[in-house]
């Protein structure tokens, strides 16, 4: 039988049709895989299925019965539960709180909290997730509330679970962990639709694969079994990708960007302690590790956004001063590992946030007074350059699905070509075809002359680019080395140790 | 006082004569409890006993009057325009240059201008004698009365008119009882009676027994403290004694109704002329009123009261107005029974 | 100055502030700011007197007042909620009307545009022995108006409602995350709604205290601008009741402070009028800083 | 053209300034039936409001009076929206502002008109952005929100313009709380003779497509709008954010000031205390009603200063409560406030089967 079934779905937005006369079906107690590049009409598909966004034509049954939902409520009662690109979350309460709120009683009764701790915490070590049921959500790693996501899903007993982008923000061991207890949720008899741009864990996780293209479902339901990641890619892309290629430096220059000493202290806590490394021209060096170790306190300590307790920083033999600002006009470029947050303005048209950080400067503005048909040729030479899927320039970013977002962000930066790049979680939510188009101007930015600092969860991606590869632990860098010098299993090992002799010991 | 009911009188009076009047109010509106409710009452009665008709409008702040009273002159169809309160005294002088033939009346305010009657009331006439009252009354044996020679008066707003009659106050009490002390405080609003309430409160608790308020609505709130705290208090501009006539001693008294009706029954008769002229104890138009009060106060203070006020009517004793000029006034003169 | 009295008025200000701020709580936490509270407040006052003058009932005055109050909770409610007015002006034009409609009212009731005759009110106070017997406050926290005692148990009824109970729970994350909250099967919009329809009871409760316990009559524009003093007073107790509570004695003692100093000194009054204002700003600059609210104020959720 | 065929009746429905006259209308309706229930004739009410303030020179000269101050005040809260803050501080601000002309034009410096005015003007626009500075100084410095800030600033502003006016800046002799008139050198040049419409009008038109092309055309308007839209983001792109709080603060309090200016400046050539109360907080309205757009800003206090000027001249004719027009003023701003009147009235749309 089919778990859900939606039949000739249409969705209009004024200037585009997000969702085109879709046919999507998933099997009762299957993972199903949807794919489809940034702006396909993915996300839109799956808010229609839980009631979130009404459609503007088409039917849809779950467990064989028509439906008619309003908003995610009656999506709930019939079992669905969804996990957002944007996590739901309240940072301000509870774990718990925010897993059980509207399942917690009758609304004038009194709250037990001592029993929703428990019923969480159950739930959180039946899963296996180590996460404190009492503890704010606000102060959880990204991993820790896309845990807590699913354990709200788990809370409310969903027969059909909708995953958005679940492991955009995971590290490898997280993404493991995930698909463990999704499996463990199939055995169970829960149906499961995933969204992922990763196209190795649609292959390794999913039984059938959806792909969308441009609103329009062009492969339905057909088995993974007959896929590999190449005929995926192809099928998203409609072209042949090459997906493993990778090219090293070949010429490595003078030291531009010169760390020393940086730490930062944070609640009494050492977050970053004493790094320093040095970056050459024409050199990517990597820091993998994961969420929570240091990372964002080392961008925005090297960005300029938070004085820390000691640091130097060169670029290009200078000291560099002041806040932000500072930094930036000092040749420090920064793609931020939040867009919605750092990155973008979303209530700003794409042309205004293609310029932002660099409005100042003499391409854009002059005296202070806009350069406004400069800034509009810009806009519009980016969205060509990086495909960016949006009508004009003047569209609100808000519009524009969580992919092309971030091809705004990085098109601003890389445009500018910085001495310094800090790069951080530079492919976050990005499709196949885009993901490779940002790491094709990534090395050629390298290969440029830029010293380029990458951060990222995700360890292909560090793997495959870096020239130089590190690890982060516990605000320490614990291994400096040239790249393919480790193992895939001893960087793993040392992100989550912070060493790798175990490994050899064993 | 109050406003139209609304269902009777739209468009421009039922007059059964050709005098037509339009009437500027302040801001601070109908409801007021003074000049504006009083000129109101003159005019419904003109209305009715003489036959006029009239027209009124009360501008949303100070800075529209002079818009308000210009709609009106360039009208062109009213026979006299009254300026009600001081406020409206520099629209009536702009517009009274600019339109000479047009007939206006100042109400509370002095200017000589040849198309203009102005008349000036002098504030500290007013509150004058209700300060006596208290001046004696703190000291005397009346029922609500108390042993501390302490007496109050409290101000909706610090404005030079407003506070002139403060001084008024504090001469008559000081003037009867050199020793007595004379609590000030200010409200900030007109329409605030919990504040004014609070306040009055206060100066009960430091020993006042009688309480000269100013304050428009939020005096209401003065009444209601001397009921709560079993004490006196006077009311201001209209009779207001009945409001609370066990606690209210009496009102400072401006007879603004009868001043007005005598400037419609003038214009009708045609005796109407233009000019300054000064209204006060002396024909009238202010002094004290103790109609409608339960209050029992001692002969002895009733006969000292009447005989200050022929002082004042016969010039005798001249009143100040700012503090200066009130000490200067207690060093001059000297009660004595 | 005598510091019982001094105490005594800081009190009877400070409860209609403290019983409109528990009101505010209830706003403010479900992510609607109490820029309507003057406007309930008012007609609150004006429903109360205008019972008690028809019934002679100082009870069912408490109660139309309640019910006034939270008539203009959900007009506010409705105009912000399901026509998203923006909610300053929301608040600011129903102030506005209900200024004017208040005094149009009492035009017709009584005929006279400046304020209602006396009613009924609440008389006496109630008598707490054991309380009599502290020193200093002793005298103060008894013989209070049973409102100063609805007062305190309303400030630790909205602590319990607002973090004890699952409506609580619930509003605080409609306040912080509709679209959240919305995901969850919450019905965001009729929470609001509720708690606006306690927000306008218990600003109608402090407008009545207003008019029939403090006073015993309706007049014009009588609130005085004390509803955006309480919209102050919640950020400044970081909206929390018993934060709001302690703000809003802050504000009734520097207020009772003011009206005794202008006996005492001869100084302008206009300068010692501002003391409240000043401390205020004061407080809220070096003492509480960087007060924010819930952060879902003013949004629904996604559709 | 082509997209125009293919505009929809809801797409006509949901052009800002249609949507504002429906809204308008609907606010006219229903006062019309307040004012029908209480015994008056909305229609004869309603005639006497548009030709009080539109159907004759002379109407429309007081309607343009009117509007001048309100355009100041619009113009200082759509602004400072601009960069996200709330500044209600505009009352208190204008208070100031034209304290400050008031005195700075009584002056007699012996300068000659085109020294004394401006400098007049600017004295005034300087009291009202320095205490508009104040506000942003808290804010920069201690994280002191200035919405609260601004509301209480209001009242001691208000406090301390009453001091002065009633007791050092007297004018000597008089019974009123005001200033002595300012010298004619310094008094706003009339555009028609007696009418008190002065050259401010054209200032406030020319400051309101001035500080829109600042906004869109200029570096710093685009700082600003970026901080009002996301401030983290715009703190990572290196924008001063305490920089753009203190300017932006300055410039709405500034032009909040010149509201006072034109008023101290013009009829009465002198400040008397009180006189302009609920100006600023009407300036809410007016931003607002503009969708906080400085352009806008002109016709919104066009609407505003005709129903002024309207509703004075309602009251003049017809024995009719002035709080009437207080309530038709308010119904106006709550329908124009809202943007979802027509979708709001509509059932939602049903899923199409
Ligand atoms: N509220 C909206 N208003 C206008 N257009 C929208 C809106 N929401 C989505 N769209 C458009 O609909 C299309 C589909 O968006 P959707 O978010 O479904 O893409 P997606 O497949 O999830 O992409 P991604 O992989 O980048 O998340 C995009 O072109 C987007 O710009
Ligand atoms: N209500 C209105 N009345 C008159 N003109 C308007 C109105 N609304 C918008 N406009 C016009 O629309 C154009 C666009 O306005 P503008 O760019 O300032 O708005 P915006 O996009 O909201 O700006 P911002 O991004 O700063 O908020 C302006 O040139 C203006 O003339
Ligand atoms: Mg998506
Ligand atoms: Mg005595």
């Amino acid at each position: 039988m089919n778990s859900v079934e939606m039949k000739h779905i249409i969705k209009r937005y004024p200037l585009v049709t997000a969702v085109d006369d879709v046919d999507f079906c998933v099997e009762s107690g299957e993972i199903h895989c949807l794919l489809g590049e940034n702006g396909a009409g993915k996300t839109t598909l799956m808010k229609i299925l839980y009631g979130m966004t009404m459609p503007d034509g088409g039917s849809i049954l779950v467990n064989g019965q028509e439906t008619d939902f309003r908003n995610p409520n009656d999506a709930i009662h019939s079992g669905l539960s969804m996990v957002h690109q944007h996590f739901q979350l309240v940072p301000v309460l509870s774990v718990a709180e925010n897993v059980v709120v509207g399942q917690e009683g009758q609304a004038f009764f009194h709250f037990n909290k001592k029993k929703a701790v428990q019923e969480v915490q159950q739930l959180i070590e039946r899963y296996g997730f180590h996460i404190d049921a009492t503890k704010k959500v606000g102060e959880l790693s990204v991993g820790e509330q896309q845990r807590v996501e699913i354990i709200k899903a788990l809370y409310r007993k969903a027969k059909i679970l909708i995953l958005d982008e679940p492991t955009a923000v995971l590290t490898p061991q997280e993404v493991e962990e995930l698909f463990v207890v999704m499996r463990e949720m199939r055995s169970m008899g829960i149906t499961i639709i995933i969204i992922t741009h990763k196209l190795k864990e649609a292959v390794e996780i999913s039984d059938h694969v959806s792909v969308m293209r441009d609103g329009k479902m062009i492969q339905s339901g057909i088995p993974t079994a007959q896929c590999t990641v190449e005929s995926l890619a192809n099928m998203m892309v409609g072209r042949q990708m090459s997906l493993s290629s990778t090219r090293r430096t070949k010429n490595k220059g003078d030291v531009v960007a010169e760390l020393k000493n940086l730490t930062v202290v944070k609640k009494g806590k050492k977050v970053v302690d004493n790094v320093s490394f040095s970056i050459h021209a024409g050199e990517i060096f990597g820091i993998a590790g994961v969420e929570g170790n240091g990372q964002t306190e080392l961008i925005e300590a090297l960005t300029g956004l938070i004085r820390p307790e000691s640091m130097s920083l060169k670029v290009d033999g200078k000291q560099l001063h002041g806040g932000a600002n500072g930094f930036l006009r000092g040749g420090v470029g920064h793609v931020p590992e939040n867009r919605n947050t750092r990155g973008l303005i979303s209530q700003m048209t794409v042309a205004e946030n293609m310029i932002l950080g660099y409005h100042r400067t003499e391409r854009f503005s002059k005296k202070g007074i806009l350069n406004l048909g400069e800034i509009h040729a810009f806009a519009k030479q980016g969205i060509a350059d990086y495909a960016i899927k949006v009508p004009n320039e003047n569209e609100l970013v808000s519009s524009l699905s969580g992919g092309n977002q971030q091809k705004v962000v990085i098109s601003r930066v890389f445009s500018e070509n910085p001495r310094f790049i800090v790069v951080a979680q530079p492919t976050r939510g990005v499709d196949v075809g885009a993901m490779e188009y940002i790491h094709d101007v990534l090395l050629n930015l390298r290969d440029a002359g830029a010293a380029i600092l990458l951060i990222s969860a995700d360890l292909d991606e560090v793997i495959r680019l870096s020239d130089t590869l590190s690890v982060i632990y516990e605000g320490k860098l614990v291994s400096t080395t040239p790249a393919d010098t480790l193992t895939e299993l001893q960087i793993g090992q040392l992100m989550l140790t912070g060493s790798n002799e175990e490994v050899e010991e064993r | 006082g109050g406003g139209d009911g609304g269902t009777s009188d739209s468009g421009s009076g039922t007059g059964d004569n050709d005098l037509k009047i339009a009437v500027v109010f302040s801001s601070s509106g109908l409801g007021d409890k003074n000049m504006n409710d009083m000129t109101y009452e003159a005019m419904l009665q003109a209305e009715e006993e003489l036959g006029i008709s009239f027209d009124y409008t009360v501008p949303p702040t100070d800075n529209d009057i002079e818009m308000a009273a210009r709609m009106y002159v360039e009208d062109g169809s009213y026979d006299c325009i009254f300026f009600i309160a001081a406020a409206t005294g520099e629209a009536c002088k702009n517009l009274a240059a600019e339109f000479p033939d047009q007939k206006m009346m100042w109400l509370d305010g002095d200017v000589d201008l040849p198309n203009v009657c102005s008349i000036s009331t002098f504030w500290p006439e007013q509150t004058f004698l209700c300060g006596v009252i208290a001046g004696l009354g703190t000291l005397s044996d009346m029922e609500k009365a108390n042993d501390d020679n302490v007496v109050g008066c409290i101000l909706a707003q610090e404005q030079p008119f407003l506070v002139s009659g403060t001084i008024g106050f504090e001469a008559g009490a000081r003037y009867v009882n050199p020793d007595v002390e004379v609590l000030h405080a200010t409200i900030g609003s007109f329409t605030d009676p919990t504040t004014g309430k609070e306040i009055a409160v206060s100066m009960y608790e430091k020993g006042a027994d009688f309480i000269q308020h100013i304050a428009g609505g939020s005096g209401l709130g003065v009444f209601n403290a001397a009921v709560e705290m079993d004490r006196y208090a006077f009311g201001v501009g209209s009779n207001q004694n009945d409001i609370e006539p066990d606690y209210i001693v009496a009102t400072s008294l401006k007879d603004v109704k009868t001043i007005v009706y005598n400037q419609v029954k003038a214009l009708l008769d045609g005796t109407w002329e233009p000019g300054l002229m000064t209204i006060g104890m002396k024909n009238g138009g202010t002094g004290y009123t103790t109609e409608g009060s339960n209050v029992k106060i001692p002969d002895e203070i009733i006969e000292a009261v009447e005989e200050i006020k022929q002082k004042v009517i016969d010039g005798e004793l001249v009143l100040p107005s700012t503090r200066e000029e009130l000490e200067e006034f207690l060093a001059n003169n000297k009660y004595e029974k | 100055m005598g510091i019982e009295s001094l105490l005594l008025t800081t009190l009877r200000m400070s409860i209609p502030l403290v019983i409109a701020a528990m009101g505010g709580i209830f706003a403010t936490r479900s992510g609607m700011m109490a820029m309507g509270l003057e406007s309930m407040m008012l007609f609150g006052a004006f429903g109360a007197v205008w019972c008690s003058y028809l019934t002679g009932n100082v009870f069912l005055g408490f109660l139309t007042g309640v019910l006034f109050g939270m008539v203009f909770g959900l007009t506010y409610a409705v105009l912000t909620i399901r026509f998203q007015v923006n909610q300053v002006i929301g608040g600011i034009a129903l102030n506005l009307f209900t200024v004017a409609c208040t005094t149009v009212l009492m035009q017709f009731v009584w005929g006279n545009a400046g304020n209602s005759p006396a009613v009924n009110s609440l008389e006496g106070s109630v008598n707490i022995g054991i309380l009599a017997e502290i020193p200093v406050i002793g005298p103060v926290l008894s013989g209070m108006s049973i409102n100063f005692y609805i007062a305190i148990l309303l400030i630790a009824a909205t602590t319990f409602v607002m973090f004890h109970t699952c409506f609580g729970l619930r509003l605080r994350m409609i306040g912080e995350n509709p679209t959240a909250a919305s995901t969850l099967g919450i019905k965001v919009r009729g929470y609001k709604y509720l708690a606006m329809l306690i927000c306008g009871a218990l600003a109608g409760f402090a407008g009545a205290y207003l008019s029939i316990d403090q006073l015993n009559m309706f007049s014009k524009d009588m609130i005085a601008g004390k509803g955006y003093i309480v919209v102050v007073m919640l950020a400044l107790g970081k909206y929390n009741p018993v934060g709001a509570a302690l703000a809003a004695l802050l504000f009734g003692f520097s207020d009772a402070l003011q009206i005794n100093l202008q006996q005492m000194f001869s100084v302008p009054a206009q300068l010692v009028q501002m003391l409240p204002y000043i401390v205020t700003i004061l407080v809220i600059t070096f003492a509480v800083r960087h007060v924010k609210g819930p952060a879902g104020t003013g949004k629904l959720p996604e559709e | 053209m082509n997209r125009l065929k293919q505009l929809k009746p809801n797409d006509i429905l949901s052009s800002t300034a249609v949507k504002s006259v429906i809204s308008l209308l609907i606010a006219l309706l229903i006062g019309g039936v307040i004012l029908g229930v209480s015994g008056y004739n909305p229609l004869s009410c309603y005639g006497a409001i548009v030709k009080g303030s539109l159907l004759s020179p002379s109407a429309l000269i007081n309607t343009l009076v009117q509007m001048t101050p309100l355009m100041f005040t619009g113009l200082a809260f759509a602004f400072s929206s601009k960069s996200g803050l709330i500044n209600l501080g505009m009352e208190g601000q204008m208070f100031l502002g034209g304290l400050a002309a008031a005195v700075v034009g009584g002056l007699d410096l012996g300068l000659p008109m085109i020294i004394h005015l401006p400098l007049t003007i600017l004295s005034g626009m300087l009291a009202g952005g320095l205490y508009g500075l104040l506000a942003g100084l808290l804010k920069a410095k201690f994280g002191a929100s200035e919405f609260i800030v601004t509301l209480m600033l209001n009242y001691v502003a208000t406090f301390l313009c009453s001091y002065l006016a009633n007791g050092p800046l007297r004018e000597e002799g008089s019974l009123m709380a005001q200033t002595k008139t300012v010298l004619p050198s310094a008094q706003l040049p009339e555009l028609v003779g007696g009418k008190n419409l002065t050259i401010a009008l054209i200032l406030g038109i020319l400051l309101c497509v001035g500080i829109h092309l600042f906004l869109n055309k200029m570096a710093l308007g685009y700082e600003i709008r970026a901080v009002g839209r996301n401030q983290i983001a715009s703190e990572t792109a290196g924008i001063n954010i305490n920089k753009v709080t203190l300017t932006t603060m300055f410039v709405s309090g500034a032009v909040a000031g010149l509201a006072g200016v034109s008023m101290s400046l013009s009829g009465n050539n002198r400040f008397v205390d009180g006189a302009t109360a609920g100006y600023g907080f009407n300036g809410v309205a007016i931003a607002s009603l503009a969708s906080h757009n400085p352009l806008a800003v002109i016709l919104s206090s066009f609407v505003f200063g005709a129903l002024r000027t309207g509703s004075l001249a309602l009251s003049m004719t017809q024995r009719i409560q002035p709080e009437f027009a207080d309530m038709i003023q308010a119904l106006v701003i709550l329908f124009v406030a809202m943007p979802a009147l027509l979708t709001g009235l509509k059932i939602r749309k049903r899923r199409a089967k």
